[in-house]
């Protein structure tokens, strides 16, 4: 049975080590900042103990205010999972870190957020639309997308 | 990379093909041979029964295509709704029964018979009396175990060619 | 000039576009692939050309209404999409689904992997240019298995068999013998398939050694299902998650060694194996009972999400839901399989042939309504 | 008016036999119409058994509506790929593209030429009848790259350059294959060696007819060795952008080969037209069919092989064989010349299969991966 782990013990870990950086703490989740999403997803992967190997999936959810950005990671050696998030809430040009150095799966699927959601992965490589073409107006995903 | 074997497994493998060139073809020849289908089939088209229907619109709500048109009037002197159009675009629907299920009343039915291809895309719609159940359109038994048990027996594969071996 | 670069040809790369309209692209997928002669120096994939926008969609359907859609998600197994989607949906309301639907559904999702097998392995096989035979026999072999789904659901391509809290209706009398005996004549068929070409020298050098996929490269992409196992991940949610009723069921999960693309379709027949097992298991013990939970139809779950995940056919898929307690889910995320296997493609098929391209990526087993969705 | 006499006088060519009618131009006039209809028979034939078969073997029934057990399927088809459209790509080069087709099915019917239908019946008994089948049956692999040059397609380029690569290749085991034949027979015509068949080559030669039969699958594109039109990676290889008329060409070449191989196969290691009980040229048709047969039966089965595979099949399998074979043959031909033909049919099959299991060992295909 895959262990979700408790979203307090994570995120007293994490305070411990990157003070400032949570900002929010669910039940098998911690919401962390933008900015230094980058370095708790690198402690997360590279920690012995978490050793998120396994990146399930990362999607994200328009809120009006914000956007979420989901990211499930699972680790096929402890069989653990976890799920963290971020936000932006800057609704015009909202930017994430892209994590595509720590876990290649994530490629196509910034990509597709990128493309229906219209949320920026800095750092990824490749940047492009994936499933609707070059020139298309708008992010079909967001709340507010009309026709 | 080798050759390994020899050329044992290339054999091997032809036998397999010459004996299929032996056995019966496991087709049929669909216009003159047909095979019963399933009891439970769900034909494109939906039969609607004007007696039980009582104008709830449960079928219309659940359906996700929005293909079920129905418009009611009050009747005020037996207080009761009454149907007045009932009208399915088979075009859009998509055949995944939930308006079966959903009706209260079982007054809706999947469709048993499934040659029903036409010419212009306003000929698959389909409302009041050409809903009703007839002998060329009978209904089919999803959802409705008491019609399944008069249907005849769906015809498998698997039967067929345990049949043909012999 | 020395007479080494006198000797050395001088080529030059050209652009071929694979798809989207290509035999063996397995739908509408399309690889802009640049070449040497005949060796890929790299490939980009293109697609999106069956997005549907499944995902806009469900924004505005009720709970139920989505079923029929996951149904195209997958369109070779929508059982297990079927599947997954419910179990995000009780997870999200918190609903306990009767014992004998939970039999139901492992019984039918095994069935739908072994039919999925079947076109996976026949379509490979058909890549690698056995002309049509292994892909005759496996499609004859999906036919016995859609006869059931045909019997229990009445359809044949989009089943949208199983409901919030349970499946749609009970098995009919006739369901059990007839499954009895597709049991007993697909471990006959598994047998002969081996023997038409699982030691065939064409097909072992064909596929030996070809695109392998590292097991850290499958890993690190998050890769699943067989190809990750073809690699040597020891990763089946059926064991490290159980859903359903899995962990009552004995069955191995098979692995590969070198991840090349004939350790993926000895996997896949060997899951078939297993696959057989697990029915041989389930059928004996189903229990009576009711199949559906008492669900409305236009289900509300509380606020909150809800993450599910199956072990489909071509690896895991989920299903990500945001409810906020109204009668359509504020946000469905589907995790799909195929999209993800991909991503290592590229490094897969560096260096190889064209021919190998095809074969290795016909290893991959996708499905572009996934894909694109 | 000396041309005729100066011609016959002058080329390779022997006399009309006596019992056949006519002079020479008669002669050339009758056998011309005979061969045409011949080989346009027989490819509706053979089309005919290809797809009933490969439905067969696949457990499917193949065509079965258009006449009598879908007998005029062929017919049905010629008819309609004729009335189709000819579509000819707007950057192609038109004169080659138009080319193509013709320039690949004159020599397969040329083949038919020196295939003797009964004794001494065929169109002219050439001393150097063999010679000539390996020199005119490589013209056609001229007018396949023609087509892949002309359509302006990459697909079709690609499957061209396959096709060069791999007729140039398995020519050479090919030759040998024969020259083992010839060895035997002692004579390079045709007819001769049909009439030198009291037994028929293949229990002389058998590894002989393996190298022929794979290397001669590989030159007319026959399966596992049909890279050039491999479908499931070319489309349709180098006929991708022919259509109509043209196409029908190319389907024509493809089935016309086939036979012209069936019937080499048959005439040089089958004993031709030789056989008891039915009249010659029947016997002729029949062992066609099961030379055909066995085509079909490995097209059903094989998956296909890569280029580099088949290059390697080629040069390093069915070459040093075919060598082996070819010494074996001329020290067998010098030493033995009175032997006892059982013992020395023994003696071969023994051969071949020590050599077969021995190379099999020491084949390596090589790696298929080139660092990018």
């Amino acid at each position: 049975m895959t262990v979700a782990l408790s979203g307090k013990d994570i995120a007293g870990q994490l305070e411990e080590k990157f003070p400032g950086s949570i900002e929010e703490t669910g039940q098998e989740c911690v919401v962390v900042k933008s900015d230094s999403l980058l370095a708790v997803a690198e402690y997360l992967k590279n920690t012995g103990s978490l050793a998120f190997d396994y990146f399930n999936y990362v999607t994200a959810v328009d809120y009006y205010s914000y956007f979420e950005v989901v990211y499930q990671l699972a680790s096929i050696k402890h069989n653990h999972s976890f799920v963290i998030k971020t936000r932006c809430y800057d609704r015009e040009n909202p930017t994430v870190p892209s994590v595509i150095g720590l876990w290649q799966g994530a490629n196509f699927q910034e990509r597709e957020i990128y493309d229906l959601m219209g949320i920026k992965f800095e750092g990824h490589p490749n940047l492009k639309r994936l499933f609707l073409w070059e020139g298309f107006q708008g992010h079909p995903l967001r709340k507010d997308y009309l026709q | 990379m080798k050759f390994e074997r020899y050329g044992i497994g290339l054999i091997k493998g032809m036998m397999v093909t010459i004996q299929h060139l032996l056995r019966h073809p496991t087709v049929s020849q669909y216009p003159e041979q047909r095979l019963n289908i399933s009891r439970r089939t769900r034909g494109n088209e939906l039969i609607w029964s004007r007696e039980k229907c009582t104008g709830c619109a449960t079928c219309a709500k659940t359906c996700p295509q929005g293909a079920i048109e129905i418009v009611t009037s009050t009747n005020l002197a037996d207080n009761k709704y009454e149907v007045e159009t009932y009208r399915v675009d088979t075009g859009y629907c998509i055949q995944c029964g939930l308006c079966v299920e959903a009706c209260p009343y079982d007054a809706l039915f999947m469709g048993y018979s499934f040659e029903r291809a036409k010419y212009r895309r306003g000929d698959l719609v389909q409302s009041d009396d050409e809903l009703l159940e007839s002998p060329e359109r009978p209904a089919s038994g999803y959802y409705h175990p008491e019609i399944a048990e008069k249907l005849p027996e769906q015809t498998l594969l698997i039967d067929k060619i345990v049949e043909k071996r012999k | 000039m020395t007479t080494t670069e006198m000797m050395t040809l001088k080529t030059e790369p050209f652009m071929l576009n694979f798809g989207p309209v290509h035999p063996s692209t397995h739908g509408v997928y399309r690889m802009r692939a640049t070449l040497d002669g005949e060796v890929i120096l790299d490939i980009e994939p293109v697609v999106g050309y069956l997005h549907r926008g499944i995902e806009k969609l469900t924004e505005e359907r009720t709970y139920s209404g989505i079923i029929p859609l996951t149904d195209r998600l997958d369109y070779i197994s929508p059982m297990s999409n079927n599947l997954g989607y419910c179990l995000a949906v009780e997870k999200l309301a918190g609903i306990k689904v009767p014992e004998r639907a939970e039999y139901l559904r492992v019984i039918i999702a095994e069935l739908q992997r072994l039919a999925n097998h079947c076109i996976a392995v026949g379509s490979f096989l058909n890549d690698t240019g056995a002309y049509y035979t292994p892909f005759m026999y496996a499609f004859r072999e999906r036919e016995k298995i859609i006869d059931l789904f045909d019997m229990v659901c009445g359809q044949r391509l989009t089943y949208s068999y199983m409901r919030i809290g349970g499946v749609s209706q009970d098995i009919p009398d006739e369901f059990l013998p007839a499954l009895n005996k597709l049991v007993e004549q697909l471990s006959r068929w598994v047998d002969e398939y081996d023997f038409l070409l699982m030691q065939n020298e064409i097909l072992l050098a064909r596929t030996k050694g070809v695109g392998i996929l590292p097991r850290e490269t499958a890993i690190n992409c998050g890769i699943s299902g067989p190809v990750a196992r073809g690699s040597g991940v020891n990763w089946d949610l059926r064991k490290a998650d159980p859903y359903s009723v899995y962990d009552r069921f004995e069955f191995d999960i098979p692995q590969g060694e070198n991840g090349d693309c004939y350790d993926r379709y000895r996997v896949r027949v060997e899951e078939m194996r297993q696959s057989l097992r697990i029915i041989k298991q389930a059928m004996n013990d189903v229990p009576a009972g009711p199949v559906r939970a008492d669900v409305p139809h236009l289900i509300r779950p509380p606020k909150g999400e809800a993450y599910a995940h199956v072990e489909a056919p071509k690896g895991e898929l989920g299903y990500y839901l945001v409810s906020d307690n109204s009668i359509a889910p504020y946000r469905c995320h589907i995790r799909p399989t195929s999209l993800i296997n991909l991503t290592a493609l590229r490094e897969m098929v560096k260096g190889w042939k064209v021919a190998d391209l095809i074969a290795i990526f016909g290893s991959i087993d996708i499905t572009m309504g996934e894909v694109d969705r | 008016m000396a041309t005729p006499d100066l011609l016959i006088r002058t080329l390779p060519m022997q006399a009309v036999p006596p019992d056949w009618p006519g002079g020479y131009w008669w002669h050339w006039l009758f056998f011309t119409v005979v061969l045409i209809a011949f080989v346009l028979t027989m490819v509706m034939a053979v089309i005919y058994v290809e797809r009933r078969g490969l439905g067969r073997m696949q457990s499917r029934l193949g065509p079965n509506r258009t006449g009598p057990f879908g007998l005029l399927q062929p017919v049905a088809d010629a008819v309609k790929v004729l009335l189709k459209e000819n579509i000819v790509p707007d950057k192609a080069d038109k004169l080659v593209h138009w080319l193509a087709p013709v320039i690949a099915f004159a020599p397969v019917l040329m083949i038919f030429a020196v295939v003797p239908f009964q004794n001494g019946a065929l169109l002219a008994d050439l001393n150097i009848g063999i010679l000539y089948v390996v020199a005119i049956s490589s013209v056609a692999t001229v007018g396949v790259f023609m087509a892949g040059w002309g359509s302006s397609n990459k697909y079709s380029l690609l499957g061209a350059m396959r096709n060069v690569a791999a007729v140039v290749s398995y020519e050479m085991p090919l030759v040998l294959a024969v020259v083992g034949v010839v060895l035997v027979a002692g004579s390079l015509s045709m007819n001769q060696i049909v009439l030198a068949q009291d037994l028929p080559f293949i229990l002389f030669q058998p590894l002989g007819f393996l190298i022929f039969f794979a290397a001669g699958c590989a030159e007319i594109n026959r399966s596992p060795f049909d890279l050039m039109e491999a479908d499931q990676e070319l489309v349709a290889g180098f006929h991708t952008e022919y259509s109509g008329m043209k196409f029908a060409m190319f389907y024509l070449v493809e089935y016309a080969e086939a036979i012209a191989i069936a019937a080499i196969i048959t005439t040089l290691f089958l004993g031709g037209w030789r056989g008891p009980l039915l009249p010659p040229w029947l016997w002729f048709i029949v062992k066609i069919f099961v030379v055909f047969f066995i085509m079909v039966w490995t097209r059903s089965t094989f998956p296909r092989v890569r280029i580099d595979q088949l290059m390697a099949f080629a040069w390093k399998f069915l070459f040093p064989l075919a060598l082996i074979n070819l010494f074996i043959t001329a020290i067998q031909v010098l030493i033995w010349p009175d032997a006892l033909p059982w013992i020395l049919i023994i003696v071969n099959f023994a051969i071949m299969g020590i050599l077969i299991l021995l190379w099999s060992k020491l084949f390596k295909l090589g790696w298929g991966r080139l660092e990018v």
